[in-house]
């Protein structure tokens, strides 16, 4: 099953995901378009300050068992059997906002959904771009994020890379005589911008 | 396969797009592909970069932040945005003319052998119109006073540039009541930059309108001197018959291909191309000949003024080294990619670069100057020579067929004078509704419009409506490629215009030029209103740039519609970030210029909102 | 609370953060902190837009896009961003100078009533470095031939500008073998502007080189020229003593604030506030006279020719409206947030700008021009005093407390004279190792780095070791406001140089103007190298920008660096994205130039360097 990971350490914080998510998300799905409708298409990601200057692209997890699935009493949230994502049966949402309690990322928010058959305020999040995978789309955050922070695979394959990485990094300095990381020229940017 | 037929509708461009993918070369579409999607705040206009404390951008959607750290909103860096873009235009066009207009004064001063004044008509033309006295003067020794009079052009000492002397009173008082009238050609660019820098200008009228003044310093300022000296040390271009597409790479000839905007370089080029003894060196190491060819403006100007055939447009300049013919290619500045040199790494291609501004990666810099231009371009050709030995077969692929025959050379004075001597004919086939109005279709290329698509589709549509096109720059390539410039292009036109072809034996698509010639249109444009006793915004004319990608094409529109002229754009500039702009350059401006903006990326929408205000004109005017 | 304390360090700045919150006033802070996190791609310097292809962005890991739509690469595009933003900078100096120049032409034609020629020598003097024939003119004669001669510094005939002829023979040698002289003011930017287009210079090196001739443009062209005629017009500063930071704000005077740059409009005002008439008027209004306080750089340029107390520098700008204090603010441009007209409006306060090339939303727009600016200015100071009355007493918070003692003034001429008439003693204390260098440290305020926090740290480090500091602009006041521009700051230095201060009776942070005064500095550098008979590089001095966040900085810093001097930046900028970049600007041009960039975010260890550069260079001067 592909998910989108996220790699916080490779996000600039540019923030074009969050266009590209609200564009996705939008009736013309033109960002010049998009940008005076109403309702206002809105992204369902947020990229967020962090520490030490690295900004963290927050979005939902689609967890499993999910605690918003589950703390949703008219069952307005539910998992798509082909992505896996949890979604929103806007038909169902009252609003309650039961499942933005619950959620342990603070992803949830409330708005009309331009895309919904009801012009009510339902909850709004992440579907992991259900209909874009169903036109063998990346998602649309995952193919606007050009520093690869946000990429679509395989869980597995990711921790397999992940780890590969891990192991690189735990030898580097061995047989050098040092254990220092290289004072790379990315390193002593991002020192720039914490130390004061 | 789909692929290609979508980026371009040219066949030379499929055939080589293929050669190139085999070739392994990246062109300028796959660049594209991979920067997709493009950064949105950037495409809107939205974000900025002018000082420290940002970088800043505007949520679009309006739920993150509304304003920059210094508390510019959308409107305020949107129109800073724009403005800056229009320095760039106007500083590059007016930094061309610079060097033409030190040249002039090198050749009045002997010392820049191989250059002369081959108009010294104009040269007089312009020195009474700058005011300069000739009294017995030699040509040399007015060159140096009309080149000191034009460098007061360029300075701060002046309270209107002198080229506003041929606007039309109408439109001059427009100016004067906006504030506009341009003053001098880098103060407008200087002030510019000033105003964009933080905690100055943050009112996005007066800096849009400030935008207006600076490309006006171009259109009546450094593109016209650009223009004007071209034409004195070049010779004013009269019709010329060419070819046009990368058929005009010769397999069994040495192919030295010019590329760039400057025609200081590629006319000592063309001269050392004829030179006897490297004619015949070239026959010796089994040339039949030395064959030069352009590319982009540069080709342009050799081709008004010499009839060199032209290789292709802005997109086709990577796939013109991907023939594997291109025995040296030398570029001066402008529109020139940065990825050219690398891709010539593929081939035996010579990359020379000629500029004393302008350096490339992977190619050799060979420094032209007044002095040693002369001496310079016969080494090159030389060198050209030798390099045509070292052509890789494999590598060759000889484009199949024919290239295609076109006209050009129209400058105003050949347009005059193929009316008759007199722009009368004209104004009569224009109030007798044999020619309904007068279109520029000007500008580059971009992958982000099909190549030459645009172009084609408009102009084909505009010319079976009975208007007339004028072109320069890349859309002229496009139309020509498209066959659009030969008197037989004619039965492609509507029932008036093409009687009117026929009758003057001319195309119904006129070639003006380089981009810098985009002045003559306005010249024309400001006789014909003088004419008529009217202003420029009354006249049943417009302009569009269906596929423009530059800085430079932004400050033409932009004193396009400062001089009167409705403006359709190709491909959307930055500015959707802000409603409040688009009304005021879609809408707006029309109450106060007579004139706006529009932007259409479908040329055939595009060509229905032409016709639509060329009828409009029309019937204002009592037509 | 801990917010609060974490933005600045200054006490005034921190008690008006939380009138500000409590009005509901939005700050600098607050959108700093909206826009978190930044543009990664445009922090880097890795973002391009200045073609319609793109945008285009550079993926820094190395997987995602490595070249632009044109093929530019990171190389190239962070050089193309930097290069515009010195041309930013060089532009906004120059024509700040520029609309100097036209003042003192206006002057010399008898067109400007209420200006006047305050120092004839420095006119004079003027006259014949630039070669202007003197016999017998009168100063307003004189005066109109000094404006020709400086407007000819701004064109484009010029082979180098006049006053690189007070550049050591050595440092000019040094240019000409770089090809970096500058040539002409304006001419400079628009070749920037020219070549940072798609498709002219891509080559990194040589971008950044024309970098360096464009900022020395400024440094030895505009903002010379505006320091030079703002000293003729207005006089040639010398010591004087005044008062700095919010409680120079006063509760029962009418107070009103300029903020901006240029001293036309500001010298008005300041004449106007004198008015007996106007005094008078204010006193039957129930004040006790009319206060003129000033920001920024037009604060430094009253503060150092009339005394004028100043209330605080770039990132107090909003705070000291929220003292609900200021009657009228009077704004010319550069540096003036956009944020502040809407940030009035939870005040009485008047908001008035006064340039034809400066407006702002919410404010009203009162143009200055020579000719009206007398009259102009008696209005305003009128109109402030009605503003007096409307003050709104619950939005009224009078700071605790007194202001700082300062002393400004300390002209070159001023220097000399404190030194006794040549700059010998001050060489004579730098061998003897009393004083170990002198350092200008300069720059903005940006909230990226806490407030006042790197210049005050940096500076008190530089005193205690025996380093002369001399500052400007926004610097300047962040000293004062610490305490360390009083003679008995001579106590906070280390001995040798509290000796020199305290035999001199001078702080040992000397303040030399506004940021147009940072060619002060190099006047004096020159004439120290002179004097020895050497470089500026070899001379143990250093720059240094803790704070700065402006376009005009990046400018003042690359012609410092240009002209000899280490210089050292507190704020990064946008070039980290080349690695290649990174390498020639702090280090390889010290093979180049003698100096070089640094950036150290954190000032003690900013002084570190500095320190070590300074033992550096006086050990290779053999002291
Ligand atoms: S000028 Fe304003 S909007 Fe632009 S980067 Fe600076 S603070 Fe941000
Ligand atoms: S100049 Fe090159 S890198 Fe910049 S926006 Fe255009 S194509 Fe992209
Ligand atoms: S539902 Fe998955 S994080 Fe809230
Ligand atoms: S790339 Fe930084 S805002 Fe577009
Ligand atoms: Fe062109
Ligand atoms: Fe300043």
């Amino acid at each position: 099953m592909k998910v989108v990971y996220v790699q916080p350490e490779r996000c600039v914080g540019c923030g074009q995901c969050r266009l590209a998510c609200a564009v996705a998300h939008s009736k013309s799905g033109s960002l010049v378009s998009s940008i005076r409708e109403i309702p206002r298409p809105r992204p369902r990601i947020g990229v967020l300050p962090a520490r030490e200057a690295i900004a963290f692209p927050n979005k939902c997890r689609h967890c499993d068992p999910a605690p918003c699935v589950e703390a949703c009493m008219p069952g307005a949230l539910f998992r798509d059997r082909e992505t896996h994502a949890v979604r929103v049966d806007a038909n169902r949402c009252i609003g309650c906002q039961s499942c933005a309690m619950a959620c342990p990322f603070g992803v949830l928010r409330f708005g009309p959904d331009p895309n919904a058959p009801v012009t009510r305020s339902v909850a709004l999040k992440c579907d992991q771009c259900s209909s874009r995978q169903a036109q063998g789309r990346l998602p649309a955050c995952v193919e606007a994020c050009k520093t690869g922070a946000l990429c679509f695979e395989d869980i597995h394959r990711v921790m397999e890379k992940r780890g590969r990485e891990a192991a690189f990094r735990a030898t580097l300095g061995l047989g050098r005589g040092q254990g220092d990381l290289p004072d790379s020229l990315w390193a002593v940017w991002r020192r720039m911008k914490t130390s004061v | 396969k789909e692929e290609i037929q979508a980026r371009t509708i040219t066949e030379d461009g499929r055939l080589f797009l293929q050669k190139a993918a085999q070739d392994g070369l990246e062109t300028v579409w796959d660049r594209y592909q991979a920067q997709q999607p493009q950064c949105g705040f950037c495409e809107l206009g939205l974000s900025c970069r002018n000082c420290s404390m940002g970088p800043c951008r505007i949520d679009p959607f309006g739920e993150g932040p509304q304003r920059g750290v210094c508390g510019a909103d959308a409107d305020i860096i949107v129109a800073r945005n724009l403005g800056r873009m229009i320095a760039a235009g106007a500083a590059s066009h007016s930094d061309h003319g610079r060097d033409l207009v030190e040249v002039l004064r090198k050749v009045g001063e002997g010392k820049a052998p191989g250059y002369g004044i081959q108009s010294e008509e104009k040269l007089r033309k312009l020195a009474s119109e700058l005011g300069v006295a000739q009294d017995g003067k030699s040509a040399e020794a007015l060159a140096v006073a009309v080149a000191e009079a034009l460098e007061e052009e360029f300075g701060t000492r002046k309270k209107a540039l002198a080229f506003v002397g041929r606007v039309p009173e109408k439109r001059r008082k427009v100016w004067e009541k906006l504030g506009i009238t341009p003053r001098g050609i880098d103060r407008e660019t200087s002030e510019m930059m000033h105003r964009t820098h933080m905690g100055v200008d943050n009112d996005w009228k007066s800096l849009l309108l400030h935008g207006l003044r600076n490309a006006l310093s171009d259109g009546w300022g450094g593109s016209l001197i650009a223009t004007e000296v071209s034409d004195i040390l070049f010779g004013v271009p009269k019709p010329v018959a060419s070819e046009v597409n990368l058929r005009v790479l010769k397999e069994d000839q040495v192919n030295i291909v010019v590329h760039g905007h400057n025609p200081i370089v590629s006319e000592m080029i063309f001269q050392a191309a004829q030179d006897p003894e490297l004619l015949q060196l070239a026959e010796e190491k089994g040339a039949q000949g030395i064959n030069l060819a352009g590319l982009c403006c540069t080709g342009n100007e050799l081709l008004m003024r010499r009839g060199i055939p032209i290789a292709g447009n802005h997109l086709m300049t990577e796939l013109a080294l991907s023939t594997g013919l291109v025995d040296m290619m030398l570029v001066d500045y402008q529109c020139i990619m940065p990825a050219l040199g690398e891709a010539a790494r593929c081939y035996h291609t010579r990359m020379v670069s000629t500029s004393d501004k302008a350096r490339y990666p992977f190619m050799e810099h060979r420094e032209f100057r007044p002095e040693n231009a002369r001496q310079l371009a016969r080494d090159l050709v030389q060198e050209a020579v030798e390099s045509y030995t070292r052509r890789i077969p494999a590598k060759v692929l000889s484009p199949p067929g024919d290239a295609v025959k076109m006209m050009a050379g129209f400058s105003v004075e050949a347009i005059v004078s193929a009316l008759g001597g007199s722009a009368g004919p004209l104004i009569d086939a224009i109030k007798s509704g044999a020619i309904q109005g007068a279109v520029g279709v000007v500008g580059c290329n971009n992958p982000k419009i099909r190549h030459d698509y645009g172009h084609v589709t408009l102009t084909t549509r505009l010319i079976q409506n009975d208007v007339l096109v004028v072109d320069t720059g890349c859309a002229a390539v496009a139309h020509a490629k498209a066959g659009l410039k030969v008197p037989e292009a004619a039965e492609k036109a509507g029932p008036g215009l093409q009687q009117v072809c026929r009758a003057l034996g001319i195309p119904p698509v006129l070639h003006m030029g380089s981009c810098v010639d985009n002045v003559r249109i306005f010249d024309l444009a400001a006789a014909l209103a003088h004419a008529l006793g009217t202003d420029i915004s009354d006249l049943p004319l417009a302009a569009a740039a269906p596929e423009w990608y530059s800085e430079k094409a932004v400050s033409i529109a932009c004193y396009a519609v400062a001089s009167g002229v409705y403006t359709v754009l190709g491909t959307p500039p930055p500015i959707f970030g802000s409603p409040n702009i688009v009304k005021l350059l879609t809408e707006d401006l029309d109450d106060l210029l007579g004139a706006s903006f529009a932007v259409e990326p479908d040329p055939t929408k595009a060509a229905d909102l032409i016709l639509e205000r060329i009828r409009a004109k029309r019937a204002a005017l009592g037509l």
